[in-house]
């Protein structure tokens, strides 16, 4: 079956902007950018496709490291962009919609930061 | 075009009457594998504590030294896994649903099982203090 | 210039299904401004990962969303065996396709009855919801739960549908596609429908593209990507073409998924035909251990399952980007320069699935 | 005389027989949905229950505009079964609405204010053919007073079909119905929530309900005007205008303000003036 086929390439924060945009000119479209905390950083996925083919680039960054915005390229990336700012606290510089932390309406600030005290009291456990 | 397409339906729903049920004077629809909401034969339940376990909602409790199996209604999600873990077939799934409730309590069902032969019962006492 | 005032539309408002929060800037009654925001109901399921084994968080998984449960169960269980190599039996593929493809069928119906109610047409809602229930009616009769069916696990299906019963279901197809047909006509033919719809919210076919807009959305504007293409479950053996429209405006979109229907009609009724016997599941041991990104094709729009496990029988991470928030970005494009009174249709067409969005 | 005695009857009759009209209008178009409905007797039970409710009000003066609507609303219903002038009853009945709106905009949310706006939209889309209607009876029956058009043996509705038909659309934004119900529905599901109506609670809420039965008791008198020559054949019309307002609000969905005010003015420009037209130039009157 082609679903199995994927692609996950690492690569530095700085190559991202220049890789997303030769993608872009490759007529890919952004599928998904999605954020998940490591031990001590976080990683995020750029997903794109074309034609059913699917490619990801990858970076890992420290927190507080500034990631660049992809919005420029894909208008529809602040969606997730705003995400990985308002949960995880990841500073995206040039977005093209800056919520400034409202697109998620949280109890408070970065819940899911890896710099984070604690785990917060689970109401219901 | 189209003016009034709708009105072959309006139609329709009037010469046939009313397609919904009176609930709760008419039962609701049920099938014979309905999830509605699992029951406990305390008679056979062996305490292995494996729903407790296997449930993704932990919902139920069993506690093994007091013999005590326990289930809140309100995190159960009837979703057939302890009734599919359970070793001895002691869960049924009811095609019922339960009747609402206003407040949060926590269904307690003490286990008769009586292990044949062999082993005592174990450590009862114990946990009693 | 005219006074600008702002309406606060939502998190809880009558016309819209579930929480999301939209500052209206109007100007008289045009739209000229939008700012969308959400967040009421995050529930942390991504992170239960972490807590539950991971042949249970198929039941976590399927309760993302209480529309598109199954898929969201079918994309995390196939996540699971891709990292695992697992081979599923075929029956198992088909019945998942047809469980599938009954939840697309009860999804789009039940949006066309809240888009309806949101452009004011109650018979029409009413009419939706009853077709609905027929499909409901099915999915209690195979899998024992009305929305949430539970029937997914890692390896396979936890249930079987009788020969009998898939002749039953295969039966009562034809009437059933009768009667959706009457309801595309209404749909697609009323005037007052497409007064309501017609170049309404239009996006184009590359911006659509680019904004990276997923499932009716994304076809709606005249781009035939459907993720069932890439062949899951029984896919690649069934016969089938994705449905598109080229206008791009809300009559797309309706039109997009009433053509649904039918596809999913005839998909249940090849998937009854060409259902192999055999085993419904296999043992799976072990445990996951590897990444795998699975994308399943939910009535919304494709979604994304990100899963990374380690060995353990618990999973490190699991993500899961929902076709709404793909959705998003198109939607705050289509709603300025449209009337207050198109607000609800706008939204509603993207099908918004607020609680998907926020797991 | 008379006329006392039917503005006491509608006084009086008026409510129970609107509550009863709303109770069966509710009973069809749940059967045209596919649904059971409820008793007959709901609408009494709401209201009577909006009155058992405590009084929350922001804006004081709301309470105030309400009753002058209510009030207005009855003088209005009141003078029409009287047998009194026709445009005086039409100055009134708008003269209501726009207490209605005041008491819209008395209070500070911007669905209210939309739905205020809207409604004043509506008042000026219907206008036009209500006046128009007045208009068509005066040149059949000569006079602008009910009791004289009543008396009147002249088969109205044979001179006035195009002011019926017009009277019909207008009817539809009167009675609230789909696809006009763009100011204020009888349900909250649009996207200014209930519109106009949104700020009312409680005894205030319940004054508005009584006045729309007191309205259409009123508006079902007028079409009745049409028919007047034959009370059997009258009554029947009405019962046939009112069922074909449900069918509509059951087969349409609700259009924009814009919709509104183009058909409003539009069937009154067509169908109305090209109806008074043919009835002046070319009958030459009655």
């Amino acid at each position: 079956m082609t679903a199995k086929e994927q692609t996950i390439i690492e690569i530095p924060v700085t190559d991202l902007l220049e890789r997303t945009r030769k993608l872009h000119g490759d007529g890919y479209r952004l599928v998904q950018i999605g954020c998940t905390g490591l031990a001590e950083s976080y990683e995020i996925n750029y997903s794109f496709d074309k034609e059913y083919r699917f490619q990801n680039l990858r970076i890992t960054v420290a927190p507080g490291e500034e990631v660049p915005s992809i919005s420029g390229i894909y208008w529809g990336a602040f969606v997730y962009e705003n995400e990985m700012h308002d949960l995880f606290g990841i500073p995206v510089t040039g977005m093209n919609i800056d919520f400034q932390g409202a697109m998620i309406r949280t109890g408070e600030k970065h819940p899911f930061s890896v710099t984070r005290k604690g785990e917060g009291p689970c109401r219901n456990a | 075009m189209g003016f009034c397409t709708m009105a072959k339906i309006v139609i329709r729903n009037l010469v046939h009457g009313p397609a919904t049920r009176r609930y709760p004077a008419v039962p609701q629809r049920a099938c014979p594998i309905t999830r509605g909401h699992v029951t406990l034969d305390p008679a056979q339940c062996i305490s292995c504590g494996l729903c407790m376990r296997r449930c993704p909602a932990q919902a139920i409790q069993v506690d093994k030294a007091e013999k005590v199996w326990e289930i809140d209604r309100f995190r159960c999600i009837a979703c057939d896994a302890c009734v599919e873990a359970c070793p001895v077939k002691c869960l049924t799934m009811e095609t019922t649903y339960i009747a609402p409730v206003t407040e949060q309590t926590v269904e307690r069902h003490a286990i008769t099982y009586v292990k044949p032969e062999k082993k005592k019962k174990p450590e009862t006492g114990q946990a009693e203090g | 210039m005219p006074e600008r005032i702002v309406v606060p539309f939502g998190p809880q408002h009558p016309v819209l299904p579930e929480p999301i929060h939209l500052d209206l800037v109007l100007e008289d009654e045009t739209v000229v401004d939008v700012v969308p925001s959400i967040g009421y109901i995050h529930r942390g399921l991504e992170k239960l990962v972490t807590k539950r084994e991971y042949p249970e968080f198929v039941h976590v998984a399927e309760r993302i969303c209480g529309i598109c449960s199954f898929m969201h169960g079918m994309a995390y269980v196939q996540g699971i065996e891709a990292i695992m190599d697992v081979e599923v039996p075929d029956r198992a593929r088909y019945l998942r396709t047809i469980w599938a493809e009954c939840s697309r069928l009860h999804s789009h119906l039940l949006w066309l009855g809240l888009f309806a109610d949101a452009m004011g047409f109650e018979n029409l809602f009413m009419r939706s919801w009853q077709l609905r229930e027929s499909v409901l009616d099915v999915l209690e009769d195979t899998t024992g739960g009305r929305v949430i069916q539970g029937t997914c696990k890692v390896g396979g299906v936890r249930r079987d549908i009788k020969g009998e019963k898939l002749s039953d279901i295969q039966k009562t197809l034809p009437e059933f596609e009768q009667q959706c047909r009457d309801l595309t006509d209404v749909f697609l033919n009323d005037e007052s429908v497409k007064y309501r719809l017609g170049g309404l919210g239009v996006i184009g076919k590359s911006e659509a593209y680019d904004l990276g807009a997923a499932g009716p959305t994304l076809r709606g504007s005249g781009v035939d990507w459907d993720a069932r293409c890439l062949g899951y479950a029984a896919y690649a053996d069934l016969d089938f073409k994705p449905v598109s429209h080229p206008a791009g405006d809300c009559y797309a979109r309706c039109a997009v998924r009433l053509g649904e229907l039918f596809t999913s009609i005839d998909l249940i009724n090849q998937a009854v035909e060409k259902m192999p016997e055999g085993p419904i599941d296999v043992k799976v041991t072990g445990a996951p251990d590897g990444e795998y990104f699975c994308r399943v094709e939910q009535p919304r729009g494709e979604v994304v399952h990100y899963l990374k496990g380690d060995g353990t029988k618990h999973l490190t991470r699991a993500r899961v980007r929902t076709p709404t928030l793909a959705n998003i970005p198109p939607l705050v494009k289509m709603l300025p320069g449209c009337q207050l009174a198109d607000v609800p249709v706008i939204v509603l067409s993207i099908d918004p699935c607020i609680s998907c969005t926020e797991r | 005389m008379n006329g006392i005695l039917g503005a006491l009857l509608f006084i009086i009759l008026a409510p129970f027989l609107g509550g009863l009209i709303a109770g069966a209008d509710r009973i069809l178009t749940a059967r045209m949905q596919g649904r059971v409905g409820p008793p007959l007797l709901q609408p009494f039970y709401d209201v009577g229950k909006l009155f058992e409710k405590e009084n929350v009000v922001v804006t004081t003066a709301q309470n105030f505009y309400i009753l002058a609507y209510l009030a207005f609303i009855i003088v209005s219903g009141a003078l029409f079964f009287a047998g009194g002038d026709l445009l005086l009853i039409i100055f009134a009945f708008t003269l209501a609405h726009v207490f209605l709106v005041l008491g819209a905009y008395a209070v500070h949310s911007p669905y209210s204010h939309i739905g205020a706006e809207r409604e004043l939209i509506q008042i000026m889309a219907y206008e036009p053919m209500i006046i128009l209607s007045a208009v068509g009876l005066y040149l059949v029956s000569g006079s602008f007073y009910v009791g004289d058009i009543i008396a009147s043996t002249v088969p109205a509705i044979l001179y006035l079909p195009g002011v019926f038909l017009g009277f019909l659309t207008i009817l539809t934004i009167k009675l609230r119905k789909s696809p006009f119900d763009i100011s204020t529905s009888h349900h909250a599901h649009q996207e200014i929530v209930k519109g106009i109506t949104t700020e009312f609670s409680g005894a205030t809420l319940g004054q508005v309900e009584i006045a729309h039965w007191y309205e259409n008791v009123f508006l079902l008198g007028f079409v009745y005007l049409f028919f007047a020559f034959n009370p059997i054949l009258g009554v029947v019309a009405v019962i046939v205008t009112y069922v074909a307002e449900i069918f509509i609000d059951n087969t349409t969905a609700r259009l924009r303000w814009q919709a509104a005010l183009q058909s409003g003015w539009g069937v009154a420009a067509i169908l109305g003036l090209f109806n008074l037209a043919v009835v002046v130039y070319i009958i030459g009157g009655v």
